[in-house]
């Protein structure tokens, strides 16, 4: 907990400083006038038309599980980044050199599985 | 955060003397981008308030605290508001970790009739034992802000910005990862403050299974790491939604993204969050490829003292350990800023030279060509500290 | 037996019963709610509050198992939930529709 | 004291956060909240010593799979339900009564437990616990964590699989 106490702190601190100057902002500054032409969304001067469900390519989703996975994969190599150098001095190079191989050729294979079946590929 | 009185307060002001030299800095880059563009554009750029259009910054300032108040008809009012607020959490707290300097050690002292024990102040806002992993964790949240924003708005410009922002950055989040793996199987720690000393001694590595030591280069990341040190920078620069990949903002198609409907100290704060991801971008550049605070043959934590002790005499302070120490972090922490300047000054001068990537170009070059080269840097760093290492004589 | 020290000195017990307390919650979520998409955080709600009965077992007996298993099961839980909003962005491309009951007549 | 204090604020918070989230009608709110309660549980991870654990929470939780969720959520564009639950208030509250029972056994089993446990002495690991977590990882469960490699090709794998259904029997147009 010590060490998070000051983490927490300022994140606290930041939200207070943000706030506050909101509200300074929001006292000091000149209030909406009741307008309904600024009210609508801006869409460039153009009649607004917000009303229907906007489509969304389904490509972002796609992309961000695909980042969740690959995220992992990545995460499980801080710990073996970390401990490489103390498995070398063990004289167990090759064993964690040829485990972490696999798990990578694994992680190589699926990312140009992914590339060439077109998932990544944007319009 | 500290056993007495004086060492809370002390770490409490840091803390804050900190998170305000990171919102300073902001409208000081903002005069710099804007007279650096000017200057590679040839033109002029703000000259007209006070010496140098410094002024300028005082006049936004104003600006911005007397833009009217506006949140838009549609959009949702609560989440609209906290979005800026959430934008400049991450950079703050990111920034909070990283080593600004070397600890000051404080001597014991007598104050106020009581007896003040020894204490060593970190120069940086908090330590954390997983200094790096920390650091992901935080600025992976940057994206809350941005969708916030975006969905907040509720204007289709701005949902548009938003969900290429968090497409982008995690998208580059990946490449970023991968290439500071390559770093920790340099260093082996998850600490800077490890990482920054390592760096602070002459370069020297194995061969066949010797230590090999060049005396003339200090030991920097970026003489093992040049690739990994390309990637790392180039994916910064999505992190931070800067040209050229500032498709989040792209104003030919979007308006101003996520940003569309903001203005006033709602619209600084989201420029705050983006400047203190850049000074996070250039402080994490330095820290594990150019020697954080370090400059090997010249000043190390060990040398910085010792310049800095004639100097402390010189004004006739008592040379105790404690004014030395202090100086001697200033020293260092001087060196960090003229470094962190020189890659701010590359963000800036990259973003008005460089053309905008079109979307589709951008993901290709986050998924189908930053991630594979980053991969092949790790397997490679991991191949050769394993045969180099190796001692084929015997 | 129930003393101002029970509750004072922290142990294995409060954590536990956090992490209960947060399960049921989950469970809760995925029983009642309507929607899909909330059900699925409910899950993500329940396997995080065994992921921290998990690191409190793991603190009390100092072995580093359970931080293990935490991994794992977060791996788990990412990938879960990773297939199950592609499942309910497929469904609701096709039907517009996430409520739950509205579910029943997948069949066939 | 101190333990004691902090333990109650973030337990507060969690119990706090984890409700709102199964309460508030807004799924948007509901994830929000989630949000919250994913950063809180990675600082009770980081207060029980599982400094490691608790970044990857950060990063895996917080950072990636609620941004999913979120961007899920922004997709579907559902206005605030009425209802957050669905109808019943019989079954309803069986199934609440059910999850606290079962709620109330995880909590019994895992108290007596707690007993055996301390009886036990616990040897306090002396080096860096990620340091060591590593060295667990790639040498006891070596082929788990090669299985999951595999377990995480599959879905990405089937994810890819999955956005590219067309068609079906039940398809509207």
């Amino acid at each position: 907990m010590s060490q998070l106490l000051p983490v927490i702190v300022l994140a606290i601190f930041v939200i207070i400083f943000g706030v506050t100057l909101l509200f300074l902002a929001s006292l000091i500054s000149e209030k909406a006038p009741d307008n309904e032409v600024q009210d609508e969304s801006y869409e460039c001067g153009l009649p607004s038309d917000t009303s229907g469900p906007t489509k969304i390519p389904i490509k972002f989703y796609l992309t961000a599980i695909l980042f969740i996975l690959f995220d992992i994969e990545i995460i499980f190599m801080y710990p073996w980044a970390l401990t490489y150098n103390d498995f070398l001095n063990g004289g167990a190079g090759v064993y964690i050199l040829a485990s972490m191989g696999v798990f990578l050729a694994v992680f190589v294979f699926g990312l140009f599985w992914e590339i060439k079946s077109k998932a990544l590929e944007w319009e | 955060m500290g056993i007495d009185s004086f060492e809370f307060t002390v770490n409490l002001l840091k803390m804050i003397v900190i998170f305000m030299m990171m919102v300073q800095i902001v409208p000081l880059l903002v005069w710099v981008e804007r007279r650096g563009s000017a200057f590679i554009q040839n033109r002029l750029g703000p000259n007209r308030v006070g010496p140098l259009g410094l002024m300028q910054l005082l006049a936004d300032a104003v600006k911005f605290l007397t833009k009217q108040e506006f949140v838009p008809g549609r959009g949702y009012p609560a989440l609209f508001y906290i979005a800026p607020v959430v934008a400049m959490i991450p950079a703050a707290l990111a920034f909070g970790a990283i080593p600004l300097s070397m600890p000051v050690n404080v001597d014991a002292f007598d104050w106020l009739g009581q007896h003040w024990g020894p204490y060593v102040f970190k120069f940086q806002s908090y330590e954390i034992g997983i200094g790096i992993v920390f650091v992901l964790g935080v600025s992976s949240l940057a994206a809350f802000g941005v969708l916030l924003a975006g969905y907040g708005s509720n204007n289709k410009y701005a949902l548009f910005g938003a969900l290429r922002a968090s497409a982008q950055t995690i998208s580059y989040e990946l490449a970023m990862g991968l290439a500071i793996v390559g770093v920790i199987l340099l260093f082996g720690s998850f600490n800077f403050a490890d990482i920054v000393n390592a760096q602070a001694a002459p370069l020297n590595f194995m061969l066949a299974g010797h230590k090999v030591e060049l005396g003339f280069l200090p030991n920097w990341g970026i003489f093992f790491q040049p690739l990994g040190a390309v990637i790392l920078f180039a994916a910064m620069f999505a992190e931070t939604n800067r040209l050229p990949f500032d498709l989040p903002e792209a104003e030919g198609e979007l308006v101003a993204g996520y940003h569309t409907e903001y203005a006033g100290f709602k619209f600084n704060m989201f420029f705050i969050g983006e400047y203190g991801h850049m000074l996070v971008a250039s402080a994490l550049m330095v820290t594990f490829y150019f020697g954080g605070y370090t400059l090997y043959p010249f000043l190390t934590p060990e040398t910085a003292p010792k310049i800095m002790a004639p100097i402390a005499a010189m004004f006739g302070w008592s040379t105790t350990s404690t004014a030395v120490s202090l100086l001697g972090a200033l020293l260092l922490h001087v060196v960090l800023l003229v470094k962190m300047v020189i890659f701010l000054w590359i963000f800036i001068h990259v973003r008005w030279t460089l053309p905008r990537f079109r979307y589709d170009q951008l993901m290709d070059l986050g998924w189908r060509k930053m991630l594979p080269w980053a991969l092949f840097n790790t397997i490679a760093t991991a191949v050769l500290i394993l045969v180099m290492r190796h001692n084929w004589g015997a | 037996m129930l003393s101002i020290e029970t509750f004072l000195h922290v142990g294995l017990a409060h954590y536990i019963f956090l992490s209960g307390i947060l399960f049921s919650f989950g469970m809760i979520a995925v029983l009642m709610r309507k929607n899909v998409i909330v059900m699925l955080m409910g899950v993500e709600l329940m396997l995080n509050a065994v992921n921290l009965s998990f690191i409190a077992f793991s603190k009390e007996s100092g072995n580093l198992n359970g931080h293990i298993m935490v991994f794992f099961v977060m791996t788990i839980a990412a990938a879960e939930a990773g297939v199950g909003l592609a499942l309910a962005v497929a469904i609701y491309k096709k039907f517009h529709e996430v409520n739950i009951r509205f579910f029943e007549h997948l069949r066939g | 004291m101190w333990e004691a204090i902090a333990f109650y604020s973030l337990a507060f918070f969690l119990v706090f956060f984890a409700f709102k989230t199964i309460t508030v009608p807004n799924p948007i709110h509901a994830a929000l909240y989630l949000v919250l309660t994913m950063i809180g549980l990675g600082a009770a991870f980081f207060n029980l010593g599982a400094q490691f654990i608790a970044g990857v929470q950060m990063i895996v939780y917080a950072g990636a799979v609620m941004v999913l969720f979120v961007m899920v959520l922004m997709l579907f564009d559902l206005k605030a339900e009425l209802r957050s639950f669905s109808k019943g208030l019989f079954s309803g509250g069986l199934k609440v009564m059910s999850a606290a029972l079962l709620a109330g056994l995880a909590i019994g089993a895992a108290n007596s437990s707690v007993a055996i446990l301390d009886t036990q002495d616990a040897a306090k690991p002396t080096m860096d616990v990620t340091r060591q977590l590593g060295i667990l990882l790639y040498t006891k469960y070596l082929y788990a964590f090669e299985a999951l490699g595999i377990l995480l090709l599959a879905v990405a794998v089937g994810v890819v699989a999955v956005s590219r259904i067309k068609g079906g029997t039940h398809a509207q147009h």
